[in-house]
């Protein structure tokens, strides 16, 4: 849509705008209008891709695939801390108008009023056509569906135009929660069919640049780096019509201009600004400052084990115990965080994740401990943080190395850039470095299962391998498919003990989703993939 | 000849407007510079009078003040420059107090002037018509439906042929006389009363020059205008002046008619400038003044060898005969081409505007020159720029190599060393050379004592010199025989005056005591006064030292003097041969006779 | 002239080569793994090692060099990761908006710097010549992030004067139809002055900060080569005819002036290249720098490549608009054309 | 054995050339008071590069979180940044280390390409042709982006920095150095050099590169100052030097994003720094120009 389209758009909403007005007061009020119902987003890093399905789509693509595709079903939102907060624990229908679950399978019956963003209807064929897309594509959606044991295209079955069935392979507490995340959308398969090649069977080139859902929103404008126009689809049946018309989606990449931007009031929106940021934007209370923890999610201090010097328990607990906690909550984080740490003694109560370790702040034991470890006069290695995040990491690395100082242990600080970071974690051979985990599923053993298991995932940074906990991890898992609360309890608090033991990895604290938003901006609702949904703002 | 006379016949054609007096009078004209040393007078306490249609010489040399009082008169001083006393009226008009919009006015309408250098005085960038054309707009000369008709108009008047093509030329595809003629043209479009020439002919060919003078003078008394001529060259001031100005640090010491001025010059300077002047029947040391004002450059009991020469004699009638001694360099047949494109511009930068044939790849710097120096002999290479003589010293050097020919050098074929190699070649050390501008022949960073010991450094083996003390020893024994006081040995070139890095030049020249030591325009770039000094002492090394010489020069008059034979050159051909009172006195050859005619002629 | 564009060329072939092997080899030993990349954040090593293949990555250097002088000769520059868009569309796309603004920062500080280089040399010395020397180098020193940020903090920020940092126009406006994919000469071509004013609104703080920067280079080239000339010997001729200073100065002297400070022009406007990769990233700049810099730090061969390639290309047109320009300025020049 | 000879007695006749030099120099000083000044915030460079570490009132790596992103006071001249390190003794101790890189790198792209370009200016031909394409080649690249490949693929460490902004660079050096030797190529001294039985290369590195050093040194002054403006530029991006050593460009990088919130003193102060040395070393170089040049020297 060019300007003047919008423009005649925009006058045809405007009840009073009449004729006669000089020109540049036209425009104004147009502009006015427009901004009403447009939402302007600001934020470092853009999207590199539309299709959550494609080839190494990044973080910022799941939000316009959230926002421009439909799932069969979703989760409502429940209260937290006054913040709409998805409800991990149930599910609505969004394609789905109805779904039955039997012991093996799952049926479920469409919306007949869907249509997709051309006005085809969406039917069952388009919705095994996009499941057998996310299970055979490869990489990381073929991943995500595996860990709701989602793997075949066969457990995918059209009952009829608007009934479908998925079957499942084998019991997985999973695996309907994972039908809810932002891998298995529904796609517009004519569509993309039309536009497939030999070479690339599923669309994916066609899908990268043009969203082909049913969903809310569509992208009407990409440009890479630069910005992403949503436009609403007025069609869209998954839920409440949104009230924003419009999104415009900018990247800035510089932190102080996004603060800027959003002071002055012509940005709407910011969710990635500085910790110190947030903080003063809150006390100033110009804005509405929402933060919530990350679900399922650690910052965390992971040490290599399976060489020296971290192969030795000593010496990892020496730094478990060197680590500056509060400084770090201070000084780093401005207080936007969830403390993990100065649990008390004497094991997990309870079979919650995250939860506090219990370590603190103690110089003196931590040089014991590494003299008992064979290194009393210290040792030296280097520390690695992820460039992307380098206004949390960087003062964090500087605070930890100071206190390894006083232990004897010199670091050298790696900065590595957010592009390589996957890369340089998949080779496996940083010794120590600070990263974050955060599990779309918000359950335990989905986090240790990533983290510990001895399958060794990218995810498992530290190489960590024990038999125990595997044990309690696949115990968790299967006492959890069966609905064995004792056995899944006893489980996960072994496993959470074990993590803390052997202390592979030092848990930091649960890092906060800020958001920053306008006064007149409502409607901000937190997600388990932490991005925006665009669907529930309003704008007055 | 013809011109002199024309001059006093036109003086006297107008004796009623001289009556009417000054055009131009300078009382007390006192010229000062702030520099970072301080204040300098560059002129003191100056009294010039030019009376209308008369033509004023000064004549001074580098340093006397003569080029900053014509600036002075047109108010063009740099900023530094202030008048610090004394009054300049010119037609009734305070000069020095008139306002600058008032001297716009009278700059290039009442007073112009022209510049040494005619090519550099030109807007490089700017076709010369639309030059004189601003000056015309500028001074309401012309309007602009007609100033290129007025252009024109004033390009035939200085003899510029085809002017309507002319018009739209770039100063640099006019030769060096075509360039001077527009900066004339320039000069006189307004019809100023009083023409002010900065050295007008220095760096052009003496045909060139005389071309240039009589055009200017013919101009100037055609339109009865006066006319200020500023030069270091007292016989060129003589010919062509009523009176002379001679100018010595700042201040006037003589002012005389022309005529006087050779024959009984009256102030010490004055004399001492006439004789250093090279003219026809005098001998070398004719040159220095009576009683010599330099440092005696070598021991007393070598004295007398130059000044046992009588008057006309031959100066190297102390030598073996050279006419029966076994030729030391032959050159046979030498042939040097050049591709027309990639030659240095400065390298024939005079034919350009000669137009050679432009579809004629190669062009022959040298075309075939076939010539002899014998032991002990000087041999002259005369022509004008552009000639070949430069190229072919520098191919006996070894410093290029010939396209093709033989240079046999005290029986070996040296023209068969690549140039390359021939600086590690045993042979290096026995041909030298004095270069032409003693400044850019001198490293900048090295003192003169190291400039001096360059050569032995590097290939004095046969001296035997061991350590420190022995070499200094030597370089100052050098420095004595060239006539340096040994006080500036350590001094660096900026610190040394012409003369003296002249000194420098020649004392590094034979310290390897060549056998044949060129001389490239050694005197170029030197004062009258000092070019004497300098060929006396270049005449005593060599009897001293038992050098043979090849001496490139376009000055003929030089040249004699210094020379036993002379060999005159034109594109790259030899014009004649001969000794040089044959060549001078008797020539044969019409160019020779017409470069000879062309050299000033002061009345004696 | 045709000859002189030719010849020019040609002796810019070389230097193009040396580019393309350089940029290879320079990204190829950057860290940082595009199969790694591709496979996504949960991929096997053995699913990275096919994506490996796939790419052609897995094949000896030279094999892949030849590979990539094949594609790049039937115009195809690869595609980025990160952006996912083939290199030549986003070059196509961005190349317009950094030439717009390093161009309208050269303009700029050439407007500045010229007359305070002619005003620093015709008053040589004085409090004047001190000042234009200060100033000039003062802009020189800052670095450019530092001054647009302080430029964005004041103008934006404070004073509310500038609009926005969000990259070339107002978020409610819409790019004026591609003609030039200059902003500013389209939306006057459209007739869309909404549109123009709105562009150079946004232009005009990195403009300033870019032209900051590149002030001293040129003040200082332009009174260097104003002096000497002003002491050439055809200035004072001119002056001896009695033209008025103005006349001197602006038609003689500074006509010659300007032709060492066009030959300086093409190094001035590298580096304003350089400068231009920082400025975008302050100020959200949709232009190619900061496209190579996320390219760079990601590993993302085939942007780089394409980037240094399109500078390269760029550098020598500008090369020979300036030997074009020379031509015009100087006839010496064209005759030896 | 006589190569040293006229070498002593320059030496001994340079006490006097070096006394004309420093009156010549204060001459100069006294002249232009620019210069003058820009010699006087040299001097504060040395000595802040010399004995800044030993003098800063605080541990420039020393965090102190209770008084982090305090405004400047008495007890913090320029304040504190977010770990409440103090910015002054930061900013006077990374002026080692930048000086370090500015030195460094020059020094050696003086060297390569300094020797480079006057051999490709006195030789001409295949030397010239070949030095020509190298500087062509990297002039083509944008200089700053080329700087970020170079330490983006060698790695992230102070050497390579140096490296890269010597490599920069080296077409500066390459014109400069090649035109003055060309220019100098065919002058008398050379020839008068060549007559003697010097060898090209001797006459190279004894003849014409000491002419050339005085405007060398002038180039070296005035890429001084763009060697710490690039090494700051590549810490604004992430590459360059590494956390937690104070760097003036990393501390801009830093403390730009604390400029909106109002704590301006940590960009502020290491910017003014770079600035005070990037001008100090420009103002440098027009003042050497004055004063090496021997023409202007009487």
């Amino acid at each position: 849509m060019n300007r003047r389209e919008f423009l005649k758009t925009a006058s045809v909403t405007a009840t009073a705008s009449a004729a006669g007005v000089a020109a540049p007061a036209v425009f104004s009020s147009a502009r006015a209008q427009a901004r009403s119902e447009t939402l302007l987003i600001v934020s470092e890093s853009g999207p590199n891709n539309l299709d959550v399905q494609g080839v190494g789509t990044n973080v910022p693509g799941y939000e316009v695939s959230w926002n421009c595709y439909d799932r069969l079903i979703t989760h409502p939102m429940k209260d937290v801390n006054g913040t709409p907060y998805y409800d991990r624990d149930k599910i609505e229908g969004e394609l789905a108008e109805d779904m039955t679950l039997g012991d093996m399978s799952a049926t479920f019956k469409l919306k007949k009023n869907a249509t997709f963003q051309d006005g085809t209807p969406v039917t069952a064929k388009d919705v095994k056509w996009s499941m057998d897309r996310a299970v055979s594509v490869g990489g990381f959606p073929t991943f995500q569906m595996k860990a709701g044991s989602l793997e075949k295209p066969e457990q995918f079955v059209v009952v009829d135009d608007h009934t479908f069935r998925v079957d499942f392979l084998r019991k997985d507490r999973l695996t309907i929660p994972d039908l809810a995340v932002v891998v298995p959308c529904v796609m517009n398969s004519e569509l993309v069919k039309k536009n497939a090649t030999a070479q690339d069977p599923w669309g994916l080139e066609y899908a990268k640049q043009n969203t082909v859902g049913s969903g809310a929103y569509k992208v009407t404008k990409w440009t890479p780096g630069t910005e992403v126009v949503f436009e609403r689809n007025d069609k869209w049946v998954g839920g409440p019509m949104p009230k924003i018309k419009r999104v415009i989606w900018r990247m800035v990449p510089s932190a102080g201009n996004r603060r800027a931007l959003l002071e002055r009031g012509d940005a709407d929106i910011s969710y990635d600004l500085p910790n110190k940021d947030f903080v003063e934007l809150k006390d100033s209370g110009k804005l509405t400052i929402i933060s919530t923890p990350y679900s399922n999610g650690l910052q965390y201090i992971g040490m290599n084990v399976t060489k020296p010097p971290f192969d030795n328990l000593k010496v990892r607990q020496a730094i478990a115990y060197a680590i500056p906690y509060q400084k770090i909550m201070d000084a780093v984080l401005f207080g936007l965080g969830k403390p993990m740490f100065g649990a008390a003694p004497g094991g997990v109560k309870e079979a919650v994740w995250p939860q506090p370790a219990p370590f603190t702040t103690d110089l003196a034991k931590a040089k014991q401990l590494l003299t008992e470890a064979g290194y009393p006069n210290g040792l030296e290695t280097t520390l690695s943080f992820d460039l992307g995040f380098a206004g949390v990491n960087e003062p964090l690395c500087v605070l930890l190395q100071e206190n390894l100082q006083e232990l004897g242990i010199k670091t050298t600080i790696n900065k590595i850039p957010g592009a390589n970071w996957r890369t340089e974690l998949n080779k496996k051979d940083l010794p120590l470095f600070t990263n974050v985990f955060s599990g779309w599923l918000d359950y335990p053993e989905y986090f240790f299962f990533w983290c510990y298991h001895g399958q060794n995932s990218v995810f498992n940074t530290m190489s960590y391998k024990s038999a125990a906990m595997d044990a309690f991890i696949d115990g968790a898992r299967s006492a959890a498919a069966n609905g064995d609360k004792t056995a899944y309890d006893a489980d996960v608090k072994g496993m959470i003990d074990l993590a803390f033991a052997d202390v592979p990895r030092i848990p930091l604290y649960q890092p906060y989703v800020n958001i920053a938003m306008q006064k007149n901006v409502t409607g901000y609702e937190y997600w388990f993939h932490r991005r925006l949904d665009y669907r529930s703002f309003v704008k007055s | 000849m013809h011109g002199v006379i024309d001059m006093t016949q036109a003086t006297t054609l107008t004796p009623a407007e001289e009556a009417r007096g000054p055009l131009l009078e300078v009382h007390h004209l006192t010229v000062e510079f702030a520099t970072r040393k301080g204040i300098v007078t560059a002129v003191k306490q100056v009294d010039l009078t030019v009376r209308k249609g008369e033509t004023l010489g000064i004549v001074g040399e580098s340093g006397s003040g003569k080029s900053v009082t014509s600036y002075t008169l047109m108010r063009i001083l740099d900023r530094a420059g202030r008048i610090a006393e004394g009054t300049i009226t010119f037609s009734g008009i305070d000069v020095a107090n008139a306002t600058e919009r008032t001297m716009r006015d009278l700059r290039g309408r009442e007073i112009s002037m022209i510049f040494q250098n005619p090519r550099a005085a030109l807007n490089p960038i700017r076709k010369v018509g639309d030059q004189i054309g601003d000056v015309l707009l500028h001074h309401l000369q012309a309007e602009p439906r007609n100033v290129k008709a007025k252009v024109i108009e004033i390009l035939e008047q200085v003899r510029i042929a085809r002017p309507q093509e002319r018009y739209h030329a770039y100063p640099f595809e006019l030769s060096g006389g075509m360039c001077q003629r527009i900066v004339i043209a320039l000069a006189l479009a307004c019809q100023p009363q009083l023409l002010i020439a900065d050295e007008p002919t220095t760096g052009l060919d003496v045909t060139t020059q005389k071309a240039v003078m009589d055009l200017v003078t013919e101009l100037t008394r055609a339109r009865g205008m006066s006319t200020i001529l500023i030069t270091h060259d007292l016989g060129l001031a003589a010919t062509y002046c009523d009176t002379v100005v001679v100018m010595e640090k700042g201040k006037v010491v003589e002012t005389a008619p022309a005529e006087q001025i050779f024959r009984a010059p009256q102030h010490p300077y004055t004399q001492k400038l006439v004789r250093a002047t090279p003219r026809p029947g005098i001998a070398l040391s004719d040159l220095l003044p009576e009683a010599p004002a330099v440092p005696s450059p070598l021991p007393v009991g070598e004295r007398s060898a130059p000044q046992a020469m009588g008057e006309g004699a031959q100066t190297s009638s102390q030598m073996p005969d050279p006419v029966h001694a076994a030729p030391l360099l032959k050159v046979e047949n030498l042939l040097k081409e050049y591709p027309r494109q990639g030659v240095p511009m400065g390298f024939f930068a005079g034919l350009m505007g000669k137009k050679a044939p432009p579809e004629d790849a190669l062009f022959r710097a040298v075309d075939g020159l076939s010539f002899e120096v014998k032991k002990g002999e000087s041999v002259g290479l005369v022509g004008e720029s552009g000639c070949g003589k430069s190229t072919t010293s520098t191919i006996v050097m070894r410093l290029i190599d010939a396209t093709s020919g033989k240079i046999t050098f005290d029986g070996m074929d040296i023209g068969a060393i690549p140039a390359k190699e021939f600086a590690h070649h045993p042979m290096r050390r026995r041909i030298q050379m004095v270069f032409q501008d003693p400044t850019d022949s001198l490293n900048p960073r090295y003192t003169a004592a190291r400039a001096i010991a360059d050569p032995l450094l590097r290939m004095g083996e046969q001296f035997g010199i061991r350590g420190a003390a022995q070499m200094r020893a030597k370089v100052e024994e050098l420095a004595t025989m060239a006539g340096l006081p040994l006080d500036l040995l350590d001094r660096f070139p900026h610190q040394l005056s012409g003369g003296q890095k002249a000194r420098v030049g020649i004392a590094r020249a034979i310290a390897l005591k060549p056998d044949l030591v060129i001389l490239d325009e050694p005197t170029a770039a030197l004062d009258v006064s000092v070019q004497a000094v300098v060929l006396n002492l270049l005449e005593e090394l060599k009897q001293t030292l038992g050098m043979s010489y090849l001496f490139v020069s376009h000055d003929l008059h030089v040249v004699r003097l210094l020379c036993d034979r002379v060999i005159v050159m034109r594109q790259g051909k030899m014009v004649e041969e001969g000794t040089s009172e044959q060549v001078l006195e008797a020539p044969k050859a019409a160019y020779t006779r017409e470069l000879i005619a062309a050299i000033p002629h002061p009345p004696v | 002239m045709l000859k002189l564009i030719a010849s020019r060329i040609a002796t810019a072939i070389p230097s193009l080569i040396g580019v393309v092997i350089v940029t290879f080899m320079l990204t190829r030993v950057l860290p940082g793994d595009a199969a790694a990349y591709f496979a996504g954040p949960a991929a096997t090593p053995q699913a990275i090692a096919e994506i490996r293949t796939k790419l052609g990555l897995d094949k000896p250097l030279p094999v892949q060099f030849v590979d990539y002088v094949t594609a790049l000769s039937k115009g195809d520059l690869g595609s980025s990761l990160s952006t996912g868009q083939p290199v030549a569309t986003e070059i196509a796309s961005r190349l317009p908006a950094s030439a717009e603004l390093t161009l309208s920062g050269l303009i700029l500080a050439l407007a500045i710097a010229i007359p305070f280089g002619i005003m620093a040399a015709v008053k040589q010395g004085t409090w004047v010549d001190h000042a234009c020397r200060v100033i000039t180098t003062a802009g020189v020193s800052l670095p450019v992030f530092f001054t647009g940020l302080l430029l964005v903090y004041v103008f934006y920020f404070k004073l509310g004067w500038a609009p926005a940092p969000l990259g070339r126009l107002d978020v409610f406006f819409t790019a004026p139809p591609t003609v030039t994919g200059f902003y500013l000469i389209d939306s006057l071509i459209a007739g869309d002055f909404e549109t123009f004013r709105s562009a150079a609104a946004q232009l005009a703080i990195p403009t300033v900060t870019l032209a900051i920067f590149a002030l001293a280079p040129i003040a200082r080239i332009t009174r260097a080569s104003m002096l000497s000339v002003l002491s050439s010997e055809f200035v004072r001729t001119a002056r001896a005819a009695g033209l008025t200073p103005y006349k001197v100065i602006m038609v003689y002297a500074f006509r010659n002036a300007m032709l060492p400070v066009i030959t300086t022009l093409g190094m001035v406007f590298s580096f304003l290249l350089g400068a231009n990769v920082l400025v975008e990233k302050v100020f959200a700049w949709p232009g190619i720098g900061s496209y190579a810099v996320e390219a760079l730090i990601s590993s993302d061969y085939a942007p780089v490549q394409g980037f240094v390639l399109a500078m390269a290309i760029l550098y020598i047109i500008l090369n020979l608009v300036i030997d074009l320009a020379y031509g015009v300025i100087d006839p010496r020049a064209r005759s030896e054309a | 054995m006589t190569l040293a000879n006229p070498a002593d007695r320059g030496s001994a006749s340079s006490s006097s050339g070096l006394a004309a030099t420093l009156r010549h120099a204060k001459y100069v000083i006294s002249e232009n008071p620019v210069t003058g000044l820009a010699f006087g915030m040299f001097l504060v460079l040395i000595v802040a590069a010399a004995i800044g570490p030993y003098i800063v009132p605080y541990d420039p790596l020393a965090s102190d979180t209770k008084a982090a992103l305090q405004a400047p006071s008495w007890a913090h001249w320029f304040g504190t940044d977010q770990l409440g390190r103090d910015m002054f003794s930061r900013v006077i101790v990374a002026t080692r280390l930048d000086m370090g890189i500015a030195i460094f790198s020059v020094a050696l792209v003086f060297a390569a390409g300094g020797i480079a370009g006057i051999a490709a200016g006195f030789f001409g031909g295949w030397t010239d042709r070949i030095v020509g394409r190298i500087s062509d080649t990297i002039m083509a690249f944008p200089l700053f982006v080329l700087a970020m490949g170079i330490v983006a693929a060698l790695g992230n460490t102070v050497t390579n920095i140096v490296i890269a902004t010597a490599i920069i660079n080296f077409p500066l050096y390459v014109r400069v150095a090649r035109a003055e030797a060309a220019i100098r190529r065919q002058s008398g001294f050379i020839q008068a050099a060549r007559l003697t039985g010097n060898g090209e290369w001797r006459i190279l590195l004894t003849q014409i590169l000491p002419n050339i050093l005085p405007i060398m040194m002038v180039q070296m002054s005035l890429t001084m100052g763009y060697a710490i403006l690039n090494a700051a530029g590549l810490s604004f991006i992430g590459l360059g030097v590494r956390p937690p050593t104070p760097e003036w460009g990393i501390m801009v990088a830093e403390g730009s994003a604390f400029i909106v919130s109002g704590e301006w003193w940590i960009a502020l102060f290491p910017g003014l720094a770079l600035m005070f040395a990037v001008f100090c070393f420009n103002l440098l170089g027009d003042g050497l120009r004055d004063i090496v040049d021997p023409q202007r020297r009487t």
